[in-house]
């Protein structure tokens, strides 16, 4: 075996992982996991996650970290919905991705030119910027009307809105220095210092667009249950890490941060929270199963991913 | 000798003067702006006692954040293991060495599984430590259920002597002391800084990775498990939460851990978690006292203050910030 | 290494499977799933010809699985909300399967959609926020199963029609939120009190802000003074913000408390100061019940329906899915936000606990009674009058009339029976 | 125990994966003198080194030390059988004070009860540093605010407190300075003195000739020959190193300065506070400029400065031909400027990615087009054309970088630059632990890159290569401009050295 066939191998891993949930869920629920309906929910319910994660990953692959993405989800959708009651429709996105974009910035810009560490200027994003949206928000209502609604679940909109950005990070994560100089930072960030590449403005950028993400994601979230309220986007940032880690993307961030892992993980978390309601494991325990499975398919990728170097090693 | 007297006489000593006085005044300010209320004995008292808790899970993520593992379960750790702790003592009426024992016993024994998930399954720390705070979460939620009816919280009734003000002073003065003991002053604290600053050099010197990790997670969970007992007594119950809620109960301490962190160049760092623990307290205190809302505009403030934090220590830093 | 590395992992998986299938069948252990590869049945009809009716239920009232969300595992009112869902769904002899939302709006929607996925006959819908109804309802509409809505009822004009609208939707009911924060601050009015410290949780909690606002609105109107509003942003600082409130305020003459784990905490801040400060709070949790029969304690007074709302929503939906729907004079399905609060004086505490906390507070004859496919008898009005009538009094004296109570105990707790 | 022989090593074998690292090699070192390990990157020398020190384990093969059979399974059993080492694979501990790195893992013997006396650790600290004259480096403050040299010393440092019979030091000298160096040399004399045993490997063939008492040569994993320091010349070891006649001298052989007179860079009043004191000068196309001075004169902090890099930078950097100045690294590489760090492995390559990527990396941006789209197949083409114009031995792109030998490691690095057209480059120490074959072939790339009219500043610690190489030699003397010296005139090592003091 080649060492190009070997790094090939290794990133299929989570999408081996993937096929065997996959597998077991379907032989376990007889079927029931692939039925139009359920992979229709699947889909639907992996978007938000994903999408975020298409930005996470840039912020990611420099090896740093950015949990303010459940925040910019509830802030993103917050202006989202003022701007179409205050605008119309067409303001949701752009207004959206205003406040995800600044966000970023923001943490971007302390992260580098004030040196603290991301994830300590996402912690307290945390602390404050929920705080921050249950003040705006107070006690009034804020819905999406029902056009927009249906056209953000319909899957027009939706699955062009997914296939377009994971295209354009797909993108940008691999044809275009962008991509190349957030991994490379994750590699070694002196490294890129010392190629004359001005590291912060990447860096700035990567926050950016994981807040632009964020806020699209935020859309999507909102368009789902109707609006925004104070706790929406709760721990969202977590599942999206957990994607992004499940499907095999070091924590460390640098060449090994690929989209497809991305995506593989976000469907596993999914397809494991479907499947055990489809399974009938209810009530509170079904948080500790999740939890095992989520332990054991890591597990599980890391000893099948370990095996196949071993065995090109040996060769 | 004279090379290290010269080095005591250093701007650490000067930034810790500095950092003294501004606290120090801030207080003194706020003491007459809020009336008289802030260093009036009794708040004095419940801001000790309110600084336990996030001070020790502070020690104890220090201990465990330092060694290179990122694990995020403490807070589930914490409920689950003092509720534990009230089990035995109350209902099963083992008493205090029920309390005490069965909270750290069980933090430690619960540490060591995630740290069994992430040192010998080789599972990313930060995924060991999420997916086992779901695992802890449930278990908290499933097994209380099972236990009570008409509440799903555990009240601790009796025993409670651990939570009046003396025993809490104590214990905060204690815990800085000792943390800084084993921190600074022993080899396993030595050791375990340096499996995480290089697991290959350390090994080299005769450092076993897993053993100081292990030792580490082990220390770290005592120092948590002890703030749970304190926090338990003072509070007379732990409420369980569920869906990753633990992780609002670190956001303080970890704000502290991280100040520490990046104030460390000043400020050793165990009092640095005493002093951050304190100060993080005061802040919702002091807001209180002058009437900011409580929820939305002093998170808000807390959030703004840490990354000013960061950032006046920042300043000085060079090389690589991820 | 490599094969003890297999066995590990192996033996691992072993043990998920086991666990994952152990857990699945205690959800469908009472009674098989009948409908696991059946498509979608939605009316009752089709249900009734079930093969297998088990034996609790009678002809004509078929068996059915039924999805029920609850915010989250770790909140008594809400874990309580839904086990009085569960119990009437399982005294019917049908199943059901509760999910945890994780305390996460989104995934309210997500466990909806899961739970049509996995072919339940109808849904208790607990939603957050106002917003959420709207698309729950098409939600429901569009897998085509009956939903009811337990507990939070929209507000908005529009929603409220767009619902009524829904060929789906089974019915709604929910406490009367305002008459919480109402008959609080017409007890504390009464007692004579002037200043008051408000405890809640999240700043903008649907439940809680209407039951503040009708408070203050009342309380203020008759001359008291709000000191603060506290608001804890999460459980783990409840405790920490009452006692700094209690700082900035000292000795309010009562606290108003908007659940338990509030006028609990704030019992525990007030433990030892001496002050003549009491505890005023909704939520019937044994903790605030004991508290209350304490003459030492600070709790002076506690109302509520033990979350009953979700044992209607249940009969509404029983018979909703049996074909036989709650229909008024004019054919509109149930709409009540109006279920009584009541307070447990101590002399009733005992009873309370017995016949609310550690039985059911409905019989499976009377849930059985409640559904028209076995007593052709019950009708909307006749449900109708079940919820308005229901309090603890009319409770514990049917429980009287079934001989289960004796005349001493009742007239000990205060209760005049002929 | 009075045996002269000290550790004899007999049929050390050692396979990685396809590599045979070393074959079978036996050999004695006697006690009281210092013994070379020469060969080329790739020779066996640093595996035999690590073998010896107990980093690596032998396939197969057996060690005596004093007669008795030694078998170091970690270092700390090497250490235990009296033999230390100073490695590149065991650095220091940055989260860690120099006093504990110096006592890591033996902070029992400081301890009662589990508690360590901190004032006996930096007593003990103290000692270790007096003890053999180096200079001590802060021992209260943790090794991160270290310089790299600083860091070496604590290394060394670090060994002694296991007060070895045999020290293992590899390549220690490629990161000091020429005055570190003269410690070093004087450090090595005491201990030799002390009847005490040093296995050295180092590229310097000068300093080894100049210190060893012996020298075994390596070649291809197995060992050539050992013979006595005395009997050997430069040419005869470079010789028995590759296996057939060198030429003589990899330096210039031109005595005379020789560039054009068009000026490429421009530095004016050039300024870092604390660095640089106010440092003019100018490059010539066509001109090698070598830089020279003490350790803490600032030539590393020049090259950094000079690219942009330094905070607080002021004066005027001026790129001639097109008059633009140059404020930043990104102004650098826009006028076809290139730097090369001295620290190849923390500011040079990405050490966990493939080949690829990292000779792509400074190439990225000028090879994308419109959006920015980088073409995968002409980013490859580069990348393969590197590889065969700068013959990098390597398995294929995909090769991570970490296992390539330092040589390839450090073509890598210069190729990715020299791909593309320069007009100047800034090379800090190039030729820094590569082996005299790829340092002939720097050295050749540097000719080449002259006579395109390539102006190249060349800092350097080891003054034989600045003299070699240079048309002229700026000398840093406490971070001033001391003196600019000639080819023609100038150039012998009293001359540089007295400027430099």
């Amino acid at each position: 075996m080649t060492r190009g066939v070997k790094a090939y191998m290794g990133d299929l891993v989570p999408l081996f992982t993937l096929l065997a949930l996959t597998l077991f869920f379907s032989a376990a629920t007889k079927g029931a996991l692939l039925s139009a309906m359920n992979l229709n929910n699947i889909l639907n319910q992996s978007i938000p996650p994903i999408i975020a994660g298409l930005g996470m990953m840039f912020v990611v692959a420099m090896g740093a970290t950015d949990i303010s993405t459940g925040v910019v989800v509830a802030l993103a959708s917050y202006f989202a919905c003022m701007a179409v009651t205050a605008a119309g429709f067409w303001a949701a996105f752009p207004a959206a991705i205003l406040a995800g974009l600044c966000t970023g910035l923001l943490i971007g810009v302390i992260n580098t030119r004030f040196k603290v560490p991301s994830f300590m200027i996402t912690l307290s994003f945390v602390i404050s910027v929920r705080a921050l949206v249950t003040l705006m928000l107070g006690i009034q209502t804020l819905q999406i009307a029902k056009p927009l609604r249906d056209l953000f679940n319909g899957w027009a909109v939706r699955l062009s809105v997914l296939a377009g950005l994971v295209l354009i990070v797909v993108y940008v994560f691999n044809y275009t220095p962008l991509g190349m100089y957030a991994k490379a930072i994750g590699e070694n960030e002196n490294a890129v210092k010392y190629t004359g590449i001005n590291v912060s403005k990447v860096k700035i950028a990567a926050f950016a667009i994981s807040g632009v993400m964020a806020a699209i994601a935020g859309v999507f979230t909102a368009a789902r249950v109707g609006g925004v309220s104070t706790t929406l986007g709760t721990s969202f940032e977590m599942k999206v890490m957990m994607g992004l880690f499940i499907g095999g993307i070091p924590v460390s961030g640098g060449m090994g941060t690929k989209v497809s892992k991305l995506i593989a993980g976000c469907l596993m978390i999914t397809l494991l929270e479907s499947g055990l309601v489809l399974l009938n494991v209810s009530g509170a325990i079904t948080q500790g199963v999740r939890g095992l499975v989520l332990l054991a398919a890591v597990y599980f990728a890391r000893v099948v991913s370990l095996s196949i170097h071993n065995r090109a090693e040996a060769r | 000798m004279a090379n290290i007297k010269a080095l005591r006489q250093n701007p650490r000593v000067r930034a810790q003067f500095i950092i003294a006085a501004v606290l120090l005044s801030l207080f003194v300010a706020m003491h007459f702006v809020s009336g008289f209320k802030l260093l009036s004995p009794g708040n004095v008292k419940l801001l000790i006692t309110q600084s336990v808790f996030p001070a020790f899970v502070s020690w104890g993520m220090m201990f465990i954040f330092t060694s290179g593992i990122v694990d995020l379960s403490v807070g589930a750790n914490c409920i689950l293991s003092a509720n534990v702790g009230v089990l035995l003592a109350q209902y099963l009426g083992l008493g205090y060495p029920g309390l005490i024992l069965g909270t750290v016993l069980a933090a430690v024994a619960l540490e060591q599984l995630t740290i069994f998930c992430a040192v010998t399954l080789k599972i990313p720390s930060w995924i060991a430590g999420l997916g086992m705070a779901l695992v802890m979460e449930s278990a908290t939620t499933v097994g209380l259920s099972a236990y009570l009816s008409g509440t799903n919280i555990l009240w601790l009734d009796e025993y409670r002597a651990l939570g009046t003000f003396p025993a809490m002073l104590a214990a905060l003065i204690l815990g800085a002391a000792v943390s800084m003991l084993i921190s600074d002053r022993t080899a396993i604290g030595c050791n375990i800084r340096a499996v995480g600053g290089s697991p290959h050099v350390s090994g080299a010197m005769g450092i076993d990775a897993k053993r100081t990790v292990i030792l580490g997670a082990v220390i770290g969970a005592a120092f948590f498990g002890i703030g749970s007992v304190f926090q338990v007594s003072y509070a007379s119950k732990f409420i369980p939460v569920a869906g990753l809620g633990s992780l609002s109960t670190i956001f303080n301490p970890l704000a502290v851990v991280l100040l520490s962190g990046s104030f460390a160049r000043y400020i050793n760092t165990s009092v640095g978690v005493l002093v951050g623990s304190v100060l993080v307290t005061s802040i919702f205190n002091m807001l209180t006292l002058l009437g900011v809302p409580s929820g939305t505009w002093q998170q808000i403030l807390l959030g703004a203050i840490v990354v000013t934090c960061g950032m006046i220590s920042g300043v000085h830093t060079k090389g690589v910030v991820k | 290494m490599k094969k003890s590395m297999k066995k590990r992992l192996s033996l691992l998986l072993a043990g998920l499977l086991a666990l994952a299938a152990s857990t699945g069948c205690v959800g469908g252990a009472e009674a098989p799933v009948n409908n696991d590869t059946a498509p979608q049945t939605s009316t009752g009809a089709d249900a009734g010809q079930n093969p297998e009716p088990t034996a609790t239920a009678p002809e004509g009232a078929g068996t059915y699985k039924i999805g029920i969300n609850y915010m989250t595992s770790a909140s008594y009112v809400l874990v309580t909300l839904r086990d009085n869902s569960v119990k009437v769904i399982e005294l019917l002899g049908s199943n059901a399967l509760p999910i945890d939302d994780d305390a996460n709006p989104e995934k309210i929607m997500q466990d909806i959609e899961n739970m049509i996925a996995s072919s339940c006959d109808g849904v208790i819908a607990w939603m957050l926020v106002d917003q959420m109804f709207d698309p729950l309802s098409e939600l429901c509409e569009r897998g085509k199963v009956p939903f009811v809505l337990n507990d939070k009822v929209p507000e908005d004009p529009a929603t409220i029609s767009n619902i009524k609208a829904n060929p789906y939707f089974a019915g709604a009911i929910g406490p009367a939120n305002a008459v919480y924060g109402e008959s609080v601050a017409e007890y504390a009015l009464a007692k004579g009190w002037k200043t008051v410290l408000i405890l809640s949780g999240d700043a903008a909690d649907p439940t809680d802000t209407p039951r503040i606002l009708a408070f203050r609105a009342k309380f203020e109107a008759g001359g008291g003074i709000v000191l603060n509003e506290a608001h804890a942003a999460s459980t783990a600082d409840i405790q920490p913000t009452i006692d700094n409130a209690l700082v900035a305020y000292p000795e309010p003459d009562f606290i108003y408390a908007t659940g338990p784990d509030y006028s609990n905490a704030s019992c525990d801040s007030l433990y030892g100061k001496g002050w003549k400060t009491k505890v005023l709070s909704s939520g019937l949790d044994s903790t605030s019940l004991e508290r209350l029969a304490d003459p030492d304690s600070p709790m002076d007074f506690l109302n509520g329906d033990n979350w009953v709302a979700g044992a209607f929503s249940a009969i509404i939906l029983m018979n909703e899915l049996d074909g036989n729907p709650l229909l008024d004079a004019n054919g509109d399905k149930v709409w009540y936000t109006d279920i009584m609060p009541f307070g447990v004086p101590s002399a009733q505490y005992d009873l309370f606990k017995k016949f609310f906390i550690d039985e059911f507070m409905f019989t499976a004859e009377e849930l059985s009674k409640m559904r028209t496919a076995v007593n052709p008898d019950f009708n909307y009005d006749v449900f109708m009058d079940v919820v308005k009538n229901y309090s603890l009094e009319e409770r514990l004296k049917a429980r009287y009339a079934e001989g289960k109570i004796t005349k001493a105990e009742m007239d000990a707790a205060g209760i005049a029976v002929n | 125990m009075t045996s002269d022989i000290v550790l004899s090593v007999t049929g050390i074998d050692k396979h990685f994966g396809a590599t045979h690292a070393n074959r079978c090699i036996t050999l004695t070192i006697k006690r009281g003198t210092v013994h070379g390990l020469a060969g080329e990157n790739g020779s066996g020398k640093s595996t035999l080194a690590s073998i010896i020190s107990g980093i690596q384990a032998p396939d197969c093969g057996v060690m005596f030390k004093d007669g008795r059979h030694y078998t170091p399974e970690t270092p700390l059993g090497a250490n235990r059988q009296g033999v230390a080492m100073v490695v590149q694979e065991l650095g220091v501990i940055g989260g860690l004070t120099a006093a504990q790195n110096l006592f890591l893992g033996k902070m029992k013997q400081f301890s009662r009860f589990g508690v360590v006396n901190v004032r006996r650790l930096l007593e003990a600290a103290h000692t270790a540093f007096a003890k053999w004259e180096l200079p001590e480096v802060p021992l209260e403050l943790p090794a991160s605010a270290f310089s790299i040299e600083q860091r070496k010393m604590l290394e060394l440092a670090r060994a002694l407190t296991n007060d070895p019979d045999v020290l293992v030091l590899d390549e220690i000298s490629q990161v000091l300075s020429h005055d570190n160096r003269r410690v070093l040399y004087r450090f090595i004399d005491n201990f030799k003195a002390g009847g005490k045993t040093i296995l050295m490997v180092t590229h310097d063939l000068e300093e080894m000739l100049a210190i060893c008492d012996e020298i075994s040569i390596l070649r291809d994993g197995a060992l050539v020959s050992t013979h006595d320091a005395a009997d050997l010349d430069a040419d005869k070891v470079k010789r028995l190193m590759i296996g057939r006649e060198v030429s003589g001298h990899y330096y210039r052989m031109d005595a005379k300065a020789d560039y054009s007179p068009d000026i490429v860079l421009k530095a004016e009043d050039f300024h870092v506070p604390g660095q640089i004191e106010r440092v003019s000068f100018e490059l010539h196309r066509g001109e090698i400029l070598g830089v020279c001075g003490l350790s803490d004169a600032g030539i590393h902090e020049l090259g950094t400065a000079l690219f942009g890099l330094a905070e607080h930078r002021t004066g005027r950097l001026t790129y001639i031909p097109a008059n633009t100045e140059l404020k930043s690294a990104k102004d650098v590489v826009k006028t076809h400027g290139a730097y090369l760090s001295k620290d190849r492995d923390a500011y040079g390559l990405m050490l966990d990615a493939d080949i690829h990527s990292n000779i792509s990396l400074p190439n990225a941006d000028r090879l994308s087009g419109a959006l920015g789209f980088q073409n995968p197949r002409s980013l490859r083409a580069l990348s393969e054309q590197a590889m065969k114009d700068y013959e990098i031995k390597s398995s294929g792109l995909e090769q991570h970088t970490r296992r390539l030998s330092g040589g390839n490691k450090q073509k890598v690095n210069l190729s990715r630059w020299l791909v593309k057209d320069l007009e100047y480059i800034i090379l800090d120490c190039p030729t820094r632990g590569v082996d005299v074959g790829v340092k002939a072939y720097i050295y050749g790339i540097l000719m080449e890159l002259k006579r395109k009219g390539v102006g190249i500043i060349l800092i350097s610690d080891e003054l034989p290569e600045a003299m070699g190489m240079s048309d002229r030699i700026m000398v840093l003397k406490d971070h001033r401009n001391a003196a600019v010296l000639n080819r023609e005139a100038d150039f012998s090592e009293e001359r540089i050295v007295e400027v430099m003091l």
